[in-house]
C-alpha cells in the first residue's frame, strides 16, 4: 500500500495545531496523492446523461470547464437555496462554536482543519456569502465571503469528496446542521461541471444499465448464488435452490450487489438464502433490482432518483406484496429517507406482515420495506428459528453501527438482540463511539476507493481505535456489521491498525449458529473454516 | 413541504411578544412621577436646595447614603462636607427625611416608577407614620 | 497550542481592556460629595469604660429608668419571653452577675444587691475576634461596636461573648415596639445587636443614655485619661468586673 | 459524564423525586424562618445560638475528611484494596462538605449578606478558614474525583497534572476538621469545648463515623448495582473504624479525667448535664444514654474479627457507630457547650419541627449530589466490568 | 482572525454615540431615531429573513436520529431522540431550544500516543447556558423601563436576581454569571486553536458588541449613576410611542442604547438569526416516521429511469440462456 506505519501514520496528527495562515489563504489546495479519486470517465457520465461529460483528471491545471462554469454553479446555488430549506438555513445560521470540530473522523485522522465540518461547510459558505448575503457582498472577505474561482472550486471538490456523509458532527451541532447535506449539495454542483469521481460514476453507470453497482449481469448473478448454494450444501448438506425473478412471490429481496461478489458480503448472502430457506419464505431475488445501494445518491438528488426508481418498479412486475431490504448503510439512509418521497405513494404493495410470525411492521406501513434486522430480530423473538450458539464460541463480537442506519434511521437495538442471540460473546465498543455517536468506517459515500487507502485508513483511524481497545481488552476478533460498504472498507482497515480482527455481516453470524431443519452435523462455518471443536487434530 | 402554517404562527408570537411593550401602552398616556417638596421643613427653608445639586442627587443619591452609612457606623464621622461648604450631620432618618418628610410622595413617587424596592426602611424608621409596620 | 508571540499578544491586549476599564470606572465613578469628617465636638477618648456605682442604686425606679432610657432611646423590642428577649442593658443579682465567686460567704446587702448588666465593651474582645464579616469590631476609642448593616447573623459572636451580652433577634422586632423614636432606626430580623456605648451620642459630644439618665450614679470615662473622673472613682473605690480571668479586659468595672 | 446522571431505573428517579420534594420542604421551611423569625422555627435561643445546624457542619466535616482514609492510602501507599472505593469516598466527601457549607448557611440571620464573608475577609474569624477549607475541599475532591473517573470512563491514563491536587486533597481532609474544631475550642467562657484535645477527638470520631457510612453506602452499591466496591475494602474500613472508636472512647475517658479529678466546676458542669443532668435538667441524657448505648453494641460487634467480617452484624455495627456519634457530635456537644450560659444557669435547646426539615432539605442536597455523582461513577465503573447486556466483562 | 477589527468597529460605534450625543447634542437622534429604526429593522428583518427561509421548502425528511427508532413494539424506542411522532418532536425541540440538548452531549477528542481518546466535555454547554439565560433574564428584568407597572412576575425575577446583598444598589446575580460567559466564549475563541481558526469578524464583532453593552448597563448601574428616572421617562415615551428626550442623561446612557440598537439592527443580517433558524432545522424538527408516513417533495419532477423492458431487451438472450424467466419470450 505504500503506507506509513500505524504509529508513523497518526502520530504526525496534532490537532491543537493549525496552520499559520487563515484558511482563506491557503489556496490553490495540494491535491495529496492518496487523499483524492482518480477522476469520472466521460463515458460513464455520459451514459447516465450528465452534463459536461468528459474524462477529468484531477490533477491536470485545466480541467476544462464550460465557459459559464462559474454562472452554472452560482445559478445551482440559487436553485438548491430555492429548493432545499436544509441548505438554506444551513447556510445562514452557523455560529461557528466549534462543537463539530472535533467530531468528523476526517479531522481526527489527517488534522486538517479544512476537514472540521463547519470549515467544510464555510468552504462552500462563504461562496453563498459573496453572492447571496448582503454582509458577503458589502464585506468581502472581512464578511467570510470570497469569489468563486477555479481555485476555490478546486478545493471544494477536493474537501468535499473528503466527507462520508456520515452526519456525526450533526448530531453535535446545537442547530443540527448536517454536513452531509451540505456535502450533498455540493457535490451536485461539482457534477454540473462533470466533476465527479471515477469510484462513484463507474458504479452508477453499471447500476443504471444492469441494475447493480458491479456490473453483474443476469446470468452471473445467477451462477453466483447458485455457487454459494454448493457451498451452503457442502456445510450443512441442505440443497437450496434461490427463486430469481419469481412472479407472484410474497416478497421481494434486495440487498447490496457487494454481498453477491466479495467476501465477507458472499456468507451474509449465503446467511439470507440459509435463513430464508429455513423458515420457508416466499420471496424472490431479483436480477434487476439487484442493488439496494445507490451511489447516485452521491452524485444528485435526481440520480439518486432515477436509480432507486427500479426498486419499486420490479416489485410491481413482480406482483410481490412487500420488500425486504439487506443489510447495507447508505441504502437504509435512502430507502428510509428519500424513498417513499421518491416513488410514493406505493399503493400496489400491502403493509408488510411476516407470514411466519404475523408480526406487523408498523413502522414500514406506508413505504413497505422492511430491514433484514427487524425482520430476523421479530422471527427469534417468537422463537421461530433454533440456535446452536457455540458454533460462534470462537468469534468474540463486537458491533459496529454504521452510519446511516445510526443517525439516518435508529436502527440500534435490532442487530444487537440478534448478535446476542446468537453468539456468546458480545462485548460493546466505548460508548462515544457506537450507536449514534458511531464513528465512520472512512469509506463511506462512494470513498472507498483503493487509490485513496491513506485517507481511509486516517478517516477510519477513530473507529479502528475503538475495536482496538475491544480487542486489547476482551480479545475481540470479530467486527459485526450491517452495511456492505463496511463489509468493504473494514477488512483493510483492520488489516491496518488492529490485525487480527475480521469483519462479518450479521446476518453470516445468524446463519451460522441456526440450526437449520434436516442439516448434518456441521463441522465448517459459512467460511470453510472448521467450527470450534471440531478442528482436526 | 412548507410548514408555512406553522411558521407563521410562530412569527405571530415573535411579533406579539417583541411589541408587547408598544402594544400594550398603545392609545395610553403616562404618569410621570413628580416627587413632592412641599413639606413644612422645606418651605420654611428660603433657598430650596438639597445638600447638593439637584441633578447630582437624582443621580447618586443612593451611593450617597451607601457611603453615610459606613462612615457613621465603622468610623464615627458624622458631618458631611457639602461642594458648598456647608455641614450636614449624616443620618438618613435625622437630615434627610426631616425635609423629606413625606417619605410616599418624595422617595415612593420614583421609587416606585422605576420599580426600585430598597431596604432602607427594614431598619431605618419612616417620618411621621409613626406607627409599626 | 498558542504560540509565545500571541500569548504576548493577548497578555497586551487584554492588560490595555483592563487598565481602560480600571480608568474609565474611576473616571465616570461619582464620587459622593466633598469629605465626611469626625464632629469637632465629639467627645475624645482612648479608652471608654464605665464604673457603676452599685451602691447607689438603691430602688427598683433606679434602674428602671436608666433602663427605659437606653431601650426607648434604641427602639429595643420588648419581648416577654427570656429566651428570645432582647436586652441592651438589664439587672441581675449577685450570683448570676459574678457567678463562680464565693458568693456563699458575702455580705447580705451585696448578695441581694442587683447589677447593671450590659455590654462589657471588652479591651480584648472575643467577640470581635470570632466575627467573620467584622461587623462587630473594636473602634478605637475601645467601643466594641455592632454594625448591623453588616451583620449576616451567624451567631458565632454570641458563642464567642462570656457574658451573655449579645442579642439575636430571634423574632421581628418592630412587632415589639410599642414606641419607635423617629430619631434612631430599628434593627430587622435575624441580625445581632448589643449596647454600643451610645457611639452616636458620643461622636456628637453626649454621654450615653445610661450614664445620662443615673445621674451620677454610672462614671463614664476615658480610661486612658490620668485625669478623668473615671480613673478617680476606681482608685479610691473597691472594683470587681465579670471574669477577668478569661482575659477579656471588660471595661465595665463594678464599684460595690 | 453529566448524561449517566439523566439515565436509570425507575427506582433511582422514584429517590431523586423523593429528595427534591425534601428540598423544596426544606426551602419551603427555610423561607419560613426569614419570615416569622427563629423564634418559632428553632429550638435555639438567645442562650444556646447554636444548635442542630451547627452540629450538622460538625458531623458531616468529620465525615467528609474520612475520605481521607481511603484516598490516602491508595494514592500515597498505592494499596490498591482501595482502588474501586476511593472515588466513592471522595464524592461521599463532596455531598457531605455541601451539606456542612450549607448547615451553616441556613443558620444565617441574614443568608443575603453572606459574601460578606468573602468581601470582608477577617483572617482572624475560624468562619472566615472555615469557609476557605471547606470550599478548597469541596473543589479538590470534586476535581480529583471527577477527573480520575473521566480518565477512567475515556479508558486514558489519568492527567499527571491531577498528582499534585490529589496530594493536597490528602493534606487537606484534616485540615478542614482541625478548622471546624478550632470554632469551638477558642472560645473563652465555653469551657466544655475548650480543650485541646478537641481537633484531635473530632478526627477520631469522624474516622469512626466516616468509614461506617462509607461501609453502609458500599453495601447499599454492591446491592442496588453491578458493581462491587470490594469485600476486604469494606473489612478494611470496619478496621479502621474499630480502631478510630476505641481511640474515641479513650477521649471520653480523659476528659471525663480532666474535669472531675480537677474538680474544677466549669468542666465537669456540661458532662453532668449530658449524662446525669444538671440542677434538675436533664433533657439530653437519655439522647446520650442512647449515644452510648449505641457506641458499645458498635464497639461489641467491631472488636470481635468474626462479627466484624460477617455483612449482617457489620452492617449493624456500622449503623450503630454512625448514629452513636452523629448523635452526640451531630447535636449534643454543641448544646451541652452552651450549658450552663454566662449567668450560670441552664437553658436548654431541643430540635424544632421546621429546624429539622431544614436540615433534612440540607440532607436531602447532599444526598442528591452524592446520589447523581454516585450514579456516574457506579454506571462508569459498571461498564468496565460489565457490558450492558449484564455479561461481566472482566474476571474479577 | 478578525479579533482586532471587530473590537475596533466596536470602540468606534462606542466613539461615534459619544461624539454624536456628549459633542454634537443630537441626542434625539440617538434617543428616538435610532432606536425605532433599529427595532423596525429588526422586526422586519427577523420576519423577512424567516420567510425567505420558509419559502424554500423541505422536500426530504432528514432529521438525524438520535436514539433507537420506533420499530418493533418490544424494542423501547427514543420517544425524544428519535421522534416517531409530532409530539416527539415537540418534545425534542423543547430540549434544544431549552436545555441545548445537542451541546449537552458534546464531547471533546484527544489523540495522545497514537490513541484516541474520546471523553465528555460539557464547557460550551455550560457557557452558553449560562450566556442565554442570563441575557433572556436581563432583557426580561429591563421590561421595567418599558411598562409603568413592572408587573409583578418581572419584580419576583428581579428580586431574585438581585438577591445578595452585595453593594447598594445590589448586584445582580445575572450581570456577573454574563460577564464570566462572555468572557469564557470569547477567550475559547482566542484559545482554543481550532475555533481561533475558524472565527471570523463576524464571530468577535456581537461578542465584543454584547461586552459592550453589559460593560456600559454595569457601570451606569453601579459606578457612574445615571438619574433612573429620567431614562424610565425616555423608555416609556419609547413605547408609548410619545417620544421625548428628557434632560439629564448623560452620554453613557446613550452608547448603551445606540449599541443596544445596532445589536438589534445587526441581528437579522447575522448569524444571530441562530435564533430564528433553530426552529426551522429540518434535522431536528421532524419525526422519523419516512416508512410510516409518505412526505411529499413540492418539487417533485419526474425523472428519466431505466425501465425493465430496456434491461430485459439488453440482457434477454443471457436470461433465457441461465434460464432466468422472461417477460418477452
Amino acid at each position: 500500500m505504500g503506507l506509513p506505519r500505524p504509529e508513523e501514520l497518526i502520530s504526525k496528527v496534532n490537532l491543537k495545531k493549525m496552520p499559520s495562515r487563515w484558511w482563506m489563504d491557503t489556496l490553490p489546495v495540494e491535491f495529496k496523492p492518496g487523499f483524492y479519486c482518480y477522476g469520472a470517465k466521460g463515458k460513464n457520465l455520459e451514459y447516465v446523461n450528465f452534463p459536461n461529460a468528459r474524462d477529468f483528471h484531477v490533477t491536470d491545471e485545466d480541467w476544462r470547464l464550460p465557459d459559464d462554469w462559474k454562472k452554472i454553479v452560482i445559478e445551482g446555488i440559487k436553485q438548491r437555496i430555492e429548493r432545499f430549506r436544509t441548505f438554506h438555513v444551513f447556510m445562514d445560521i452557523c455560529v461557528r462554536c466549534g462543537a463539530c470540530a472535533d467530531k468528523c473522523h476526517f479531522f481526527i485522522g489527517t488534522g486538517d482543519p479544512k476537514n472540521m465540518p463547519v470549515l467544510r461547510a464555510e468552504l462552500l459558505r462563504s461562496v453563498y456569502r459573496k453572492y447571496f448575503t448582503t454582509g458577503g457582498k458589502l464585506f468581502g472577505r472581512n464578511g467570510g465571503a470570497r469569489d468563486l474561482d477555479i481555485n476555490v472550486l478546486k478545493e471544494l471538490w477536493y474537501y468535499f469528496y473528503q466527507c462520508t456523509e456520515c452526519r456525526r458532527c450533526s448530531l453535535f451541532c446545537p442547530y443540527g446542521i448536517d454536513t452531509a447535506e451540505i456535502t450533498i449539495i455540493a457535490r451536485e454542483l461539482l457534477n454540473l461541471l462533470g466533476l465527479n469521481t471515477d469510484w462513484i460514476s463507474g458504479p452508477v453507470a453499471n447500476c443504471y444499465r444492469t441494475g447493480n453497482h458491479l456490473g453483474i449481469e443476469p446470468h452471473t448473478m445467477k451462477s453466483t448464488l447458485e455457487f454459494m448454494c454448493n457451498d451452503i450444501e457442502d456445510i450443512t448438506g441442505i440443497k437450496i435452490d434461490p427463486p430469481i425473478n419469481k412472479k407472484g412471490a410474497e416478497i421481494l429481496f434486495v440487498t447490496p450487489s457487494g454481498d453477491l461478489f466479495a467476501d465477507p458480503g458472499i456468507y451474509n448472502a449465503m446467511g439470507y438464502m440459509m435463513l430464508f430457506h429455513e423458515i420457508g419464505l416466499d420471496y424472490t431475488w431479483s436480477t434487476f433490482a439487484s442493488e439496494g445501494g445507490n451511489f447516485g445518491f452521491f452524485t444528485s438528488m435526481e440520480m439518486a432518483k432515477r436509480l432507486h426508481t427500479k426498486i419499486y418498479e420490479e416489485a410491481k412486475r413482480l406482483k410481490v406484496k412487500w420488500i425486504i431490504g439487506g443489510e447495507c448503510g447508505h441504502m437504509w439512509r435512502v430507502w428510509h429517507q428519500y424513498h417513499n418521497t421518491w416513488y410514493g405513494p406505493v399503493d400496489f404493495l400491502e403493509e408488510p406482515v411476516s407470514p411466519i410470525t404475523g408480526t406487523k411492521f408498523e413502522n414500514a406501513k406506508s413505504n413497505k420495506i422492511v430491514h433484514i434486522s427487524e425482520f430476523t430480530a421479530d422471527l427469534i423473538r417468537h422463537g421461530v428459528l433454533k440456535f446452536d450458539k457455540s458454533r460462534n464460541d470462537n468469534l468474540i463480537v463486537t458491533f459496529h453501527d454504521s452510519c446511516n442506519p445510526s443517525r439516518g434511521m435508529g436502527l440500534f437495538e435490532e442487530p444487537r438482540y440478534i448478535i446476542k442471540n446468537v453468539c456468546n460473546h458480545f462485548y460493546e465498543m466505548p460508548d462515544e463511539t457506537i450507536r449514534e455517536q458511531t464513528f465512520c468506517c472512512g469509506g463511506g459515500s462512494g470513498l472507498n476507493a483503493g487509490e485513496i487507502m491513506e485517507l481511509r485508513m486516517r478517516g477510519g483511524f477513530p473507529r479502528a481505535n475503538a475495536v482496538r481497545y475491544v480487542h486489547e481488552k476482551f480479545g475481540v476478533n470479530t467486527l459485526a456489521n450491517i452495511c456492505a460498504i463496511d463489509r468493504a472498507t473494514l477488512p483493510p482497515l483492520m488489516d491496518y491498525w488492529v490485525p487480527g480482527v475480521r469483519v462479518s455481516g450479521v446476518t453470516e453470524l445468524v446463519a451460522n449458529a441456526m440450526i437449520m431443519k434436516g442439516e448434518k452435523e456441521r463441522t465448517m462455518n459459512l467460511r470453510m473454516e472448521p467450527l470450534p471443536g471440531k478442528e482436526e487434530e | 413541504m412548507y410548514d408555512g402554517w406553522k411558521i407563521i404562527l410562530g412569527l405571530a408570537v415573535f411579533v406579539v411578544i417583541v411589541t408587547l411593550p408598544f402594544t400594550m401602552s398603545v392609545g395610553k398616556d403616562y404618569v410621570k412621577p413628580e416627587p413632592k417638596i412641599d413639606t413644612p421643613e422645606i418651605q420654611k427653608m428660603e433657598k430650596k436646595q438639597c445638600i447638593e445639586s439637584k441633578q447630582y442627587m437624582r443621580e447618586t443619591h443612593i451611593k450617597l447614603l451607601y457611603s453615610w452609612k459606613d462612615y457613621a457606623t465603622r468610623e464615627g464621622k458624622r458631618v458631611y462636607i457639602a461642594s458648598d461648604g456647608k455641614q450636614y450631620n449624616v443620618s438618613l432618618q435625622n437630615t434627610c427625611m426631616k425635609c423629606h418628610s413625606n417619605k410616599e410622595k418624595f422617595c415612593d413617587e420614583c421609587h416606585n416608577y422605576v420599580n426600585v424596592k430598597p431596604y432602607c426602611w427594614d431598619c431605618h424608621i419612616e417620618p411621621k407614620v409613626g406607627g409599626l409596620k | 497550542m498558542i504560540s509565545r508571540r500571541d500569548f504576548l499578544k493577548i497578555s497586551a491586549f487584554a492588560s490595555l481592556i483592563g487598565l481602560g476599564g480600571a480608568i474609565s470606572i474611576n473616571a465616570l465613578e461619582k464620587k459622593p460629595g466633598k469629605n465626611v469628617l469626625k464632629d469637632i465636638n465629639a467627645l475624645k477618648g482612648k479608652r471608654w469604660a464605665m464604673a457603676i456605682d452599685t451602691r447607689k442604686f438603691k430602688t427598683q425606679e433606679d434602674f428602671e429608668k436608666v433602663i427605659r432610657a437606653c431601650h426607648k432611646n434604641h427602639n429595643v423590642p420588648e419581648i416577654a419571653n427570656p429566651l428570645h428577649e432582647v436586652k441592651w442593658i438589664w439587672t441581675d443579682d449577685y450570683e448570676h452577675s459574678f457567678p463562680g465567686t464565693a458568693e456563699h460567704y458575702i455580705s447580705k446587702d451585696i448578695k441581694e444587691r442587683k447589677f447593671l448588666l450590659l455590654c462589657n465593651h471588652c479591651d480584648n474582645a472575643p467577640c470581635t475576634r470570632v466575627c467573620p464579616v467584622k461587623a462587630t469590631f473594636k473602634r478605637e476609642d475601645g467601643i466594641t461596636m455592632q454594625d448591623m448593616h453588616r451583620c449576616i447573623g451567624c451567631k458565632f459572636c454570641m458563642a464567642g461573648c462570656p457574658y451573655g451580652a449579645r442579642n439575636y433577634n430571634f423574632l421581628p422586632p418592630r412587632d415589639y415596639i410599642k414606641e419607635l423614636n423617629p430619631e434612631y432606626p430599628t434593627r430587622t430580623l435575624g441580625v445581632v445587636e448589643k449596647c454600643t456605648f451610645c457611639n452616636q451620642r458620643i461622636d456628637k459630644g453626649l454621654l450615653p443614655y445610661c450614664v445620662e439618665a443615673s445621674e451620677g450614679k454610672i462614671i463614664f470615662g476615658d480610661l486612658f485619661d490620668m485625669n478623668s473622673e473615671i480613673r478617680k472613682v476606681l482608685s479610691e473605690n473597691i472594683v470587681i468586673r465579670r471574669k477577668v480571668e478569661l482575659g477579656t479586659q471588660p471595661m465595665v468595672f463594678y464599684i460595690i | 459524564m453529566l448524561d449517566l446522571a439523566l439515565k436509570g431505573r425507575p427506582r433511582y428517579w422514584i429517590w431523586v423525586s423523593f429528595l427534591i420534594t425534601m428540598i423544596l420542604i426544606g426551602f419551603i421551611c427555610w423561607m419560613r424562618e426569614h419570615h416569622v423569625g427563629a423564634a418559632v422555627t428553632t429550638g435555639l435561643s438567645r442562650d444556646v445560638s447554636w444548635g442542630f445546624h451547627v452540629g450538622q457542619l460538625t458531623f458531616f466535616v468529620g465525615v467528609a475528611a474520612s475520605a481521607v482514609l481511603v484516598v490516602l492510602p491508595y494514592y500515597f501507599h498505592n494499596y490498591k484494596t482501595f482502588g474501586r472505593i476511593a472515588v466513592i469516598g471522595e464524592f461521599l466527601a463532596v455531598g457531605c462538605v455541601l451539606i456542612a457549607m450549607l448547615s451553616v448557611f441556613v443558620i444565617m440571620g441574614q443568608p443575603s449578606r453572606v459574601w460578606n464573608v468573602i468581601l470582608h475577609p477577617t483572617p482572624h474569624s475560624i468562619i472566615f478558614w472555615d469557609m476557605v477549607v471547606l470550599i478548597t475541599y469541596l473543589s479538590l475532591n470534586l476535581l480529583c474525583g471527577w477527573t480520575i473517573l473521566h480518565a477512567e470512563k475515556k479508558s486514558a491514563p489519568p492527567p499527571k497534572w491531577i498528582k499534585p491536587f490529589i496530594y493536597w486533597a490528602i493534606l487537606w481532609a484534616p485540615s478542614i476538621h482541625t478548622v471546624t474544631a478550632f470554632l469551638y475550642a477558642g472560645l473563652p467562657g465555653r469551657p466544655h469545648w475548650m480543650t485541646a484535645l478537641q481537633a484531635a477527638h473530632f478526627l477520631a470520631t469522624a474516622f469512626a463515623a466516616g468509614p461506617s457510612l462509607l461501609i453502609i453506602l458500599s453495601m447499599i452499591i454492591k446491592k442496588i448495582s453491578k458493581f462491587d466496591p470490594g469485600q476486604q475494602a469494606i473489612n478494611k474500613l470496619a478496621e479502621i473504624a474499630t480502631y478510630a472508636l476505641i481511640i474515641h472512647l479513650f477521649f471520653i475517658g480523659l476528659e471525663f479525667f480532666t474535669a472531675f479529678y480537677s474538680q474544677i466546676p466549669d468542666h465537669m458542669n456540661s458532662l453532668k448535664y449530658l449524662y446525669v443532668g444538671l440542677e434538675g435538667h436533664s433533657g439530653m441524657v437519655s439522647w446520650m444514654a442512647i449515644s452510648t448505648l449505641l457506641a458499645f453494641t458498635g464497639l461489641l460487634i467491631f472488636i470481635f474479627p468474626p462479627l466484624r467480617k460477617w455483612n449482617v452484624t457489620k452492617l449493624i455495627g456500622a449503623v450503630c457507630i454512625f448514629f452513636s456519634i452523629w448523635m452526640d457530635k451531630g447535636f449534643a456537644f454543641v448544646v451541652s457547650g452552651f450549658i450552663p450560659n454566662p449567668f450560670d444557669r441552664v437553658t436548654e435547646a431541643w430540635i424544632a419541627l421546621n429546624e429539622f426539615l431544614v436540615a433534612a432539605g440540607v440532607w436531602s442536597v447532599g444526598a442528591l449530589v452524592i446520589t447523581v455523582l454516585y450514579k456516574i461513577a457506579i454506571t462508569v465503573k459498571e461498564k468496565a466490568v460489565f457490558d450492558k447486556y449484564g455479561q461481566k466483562q472482566i474476571v474479577d | 482572525m478578525g479579533i482586532g477589527l471587530a473590537f475596533i468597529i466596536v470602540l468606534g460605534l462606542i466613539l461615534f454615540a459619544y461624539i454624536g450625543t456628549d459633542i454634537l447634542g443630537l441626542n434625539s437622534l440617538f434617543a428616538i431615531v435610532i432606536p425605532y429604526a433599529a427595532v423596525v429593522v429588526f422586526v422586519i428583518g427577523f420576519i423577512r429573513r424567516v420567510i425567505k427561509w420558509g419559502k424554500s421548502p423541505v422536500p426530504f425528511r432528514i432529521p438525524t436520529t438520535a436514539g433507537q427508532q420506533f420499530s418493533l413494539p418490544w424494542i423501547k424506542y427514543s420517544k425524544i431522540d428519535n421522534p416517531s411522532t409530532g409530539f416527539g418532536v415537540a418534545l425534542r425541540m423543547f430540549f434544544e431550544i431549552f436545555f441545548f440538548r445537542s451541546l449537552f452531549r458534546n464531547t471533546k477528542a484527544e489523540i495522545m500516543n497514537g490513541k484516541l481518546f474520546v471523553g465528555s466535555n460539557k464547557w460550551l454547554w455550560i457557557g452558553a447556558l449560562a450566556f442565554h439565560y442570563s441575557f433572556l433574564i436581563i432583557l426580561i428584568r429591563h421590561l421595567r423601563f418599558f411598562m409603568l407597572q413592572t408587573p409583578w412576575c418581572i419584580s419576583v425575577i428581579d428580586s431574585i436576581d438581585s438577591f445578595w446583598q452585595i453593594g447598594l444598589p445590589m448586584i445582580y446575580m445575572t450581570d456577573i454569571i454574563i460577564g464570566a460567559a462572555l468572557l469564557y466564549l470569547l477567550g475559547r475563541r482566542i484559545f482554543n486553536p481550532q475555533v481561533k481558526y475558524i472565527s471570523l469578524p463576524s464571530d468577535y464583532f456581537p461578542l465584543f458588541l454584547i461586552i459592550g453593552i453589559i460593560a456600559t448597563g454595569v457601570l451606569m448601574r453601579y459606578f457612574a449613576k445615571v438619574d433612573v428616572t429620567a431614562i424610565k421617562e425616555l423608555t416609556l415615551g419609547l413605547a408609548y410611542l410619545k417620544p421625548t428626550v428628557p434632560e439629564g442623561i448623560g452620554s453613557l446612557f446613550y452608547i448603551h442604547l445606540f449599541l443596544v440598537s445596532v445589536l438589534f439592527a445587526y441581528f437579522p443580517f447575522s448569524k444571530l438569526m441562530h435564533m430564528g433558524g433553530v426552529f426551522l432545522s429540518p434535522t431536528r424538527n421532524l419525526a422519523n416516521n419516512n416508512r410510516m408516513e409518505r412526505h411529499v417533495n413540492p418539487w417533485d419532477y419526474p425523472v428519466k429511469h431505466r425501465h425493465y423492458e430496456e434491461y430485459e431487451d439488453e440482457f434477454r438472450d443471457k436470461m433465457k440462456k441461465a434460464g432466468i424467466p422472461v417477460e418477452k419470450e
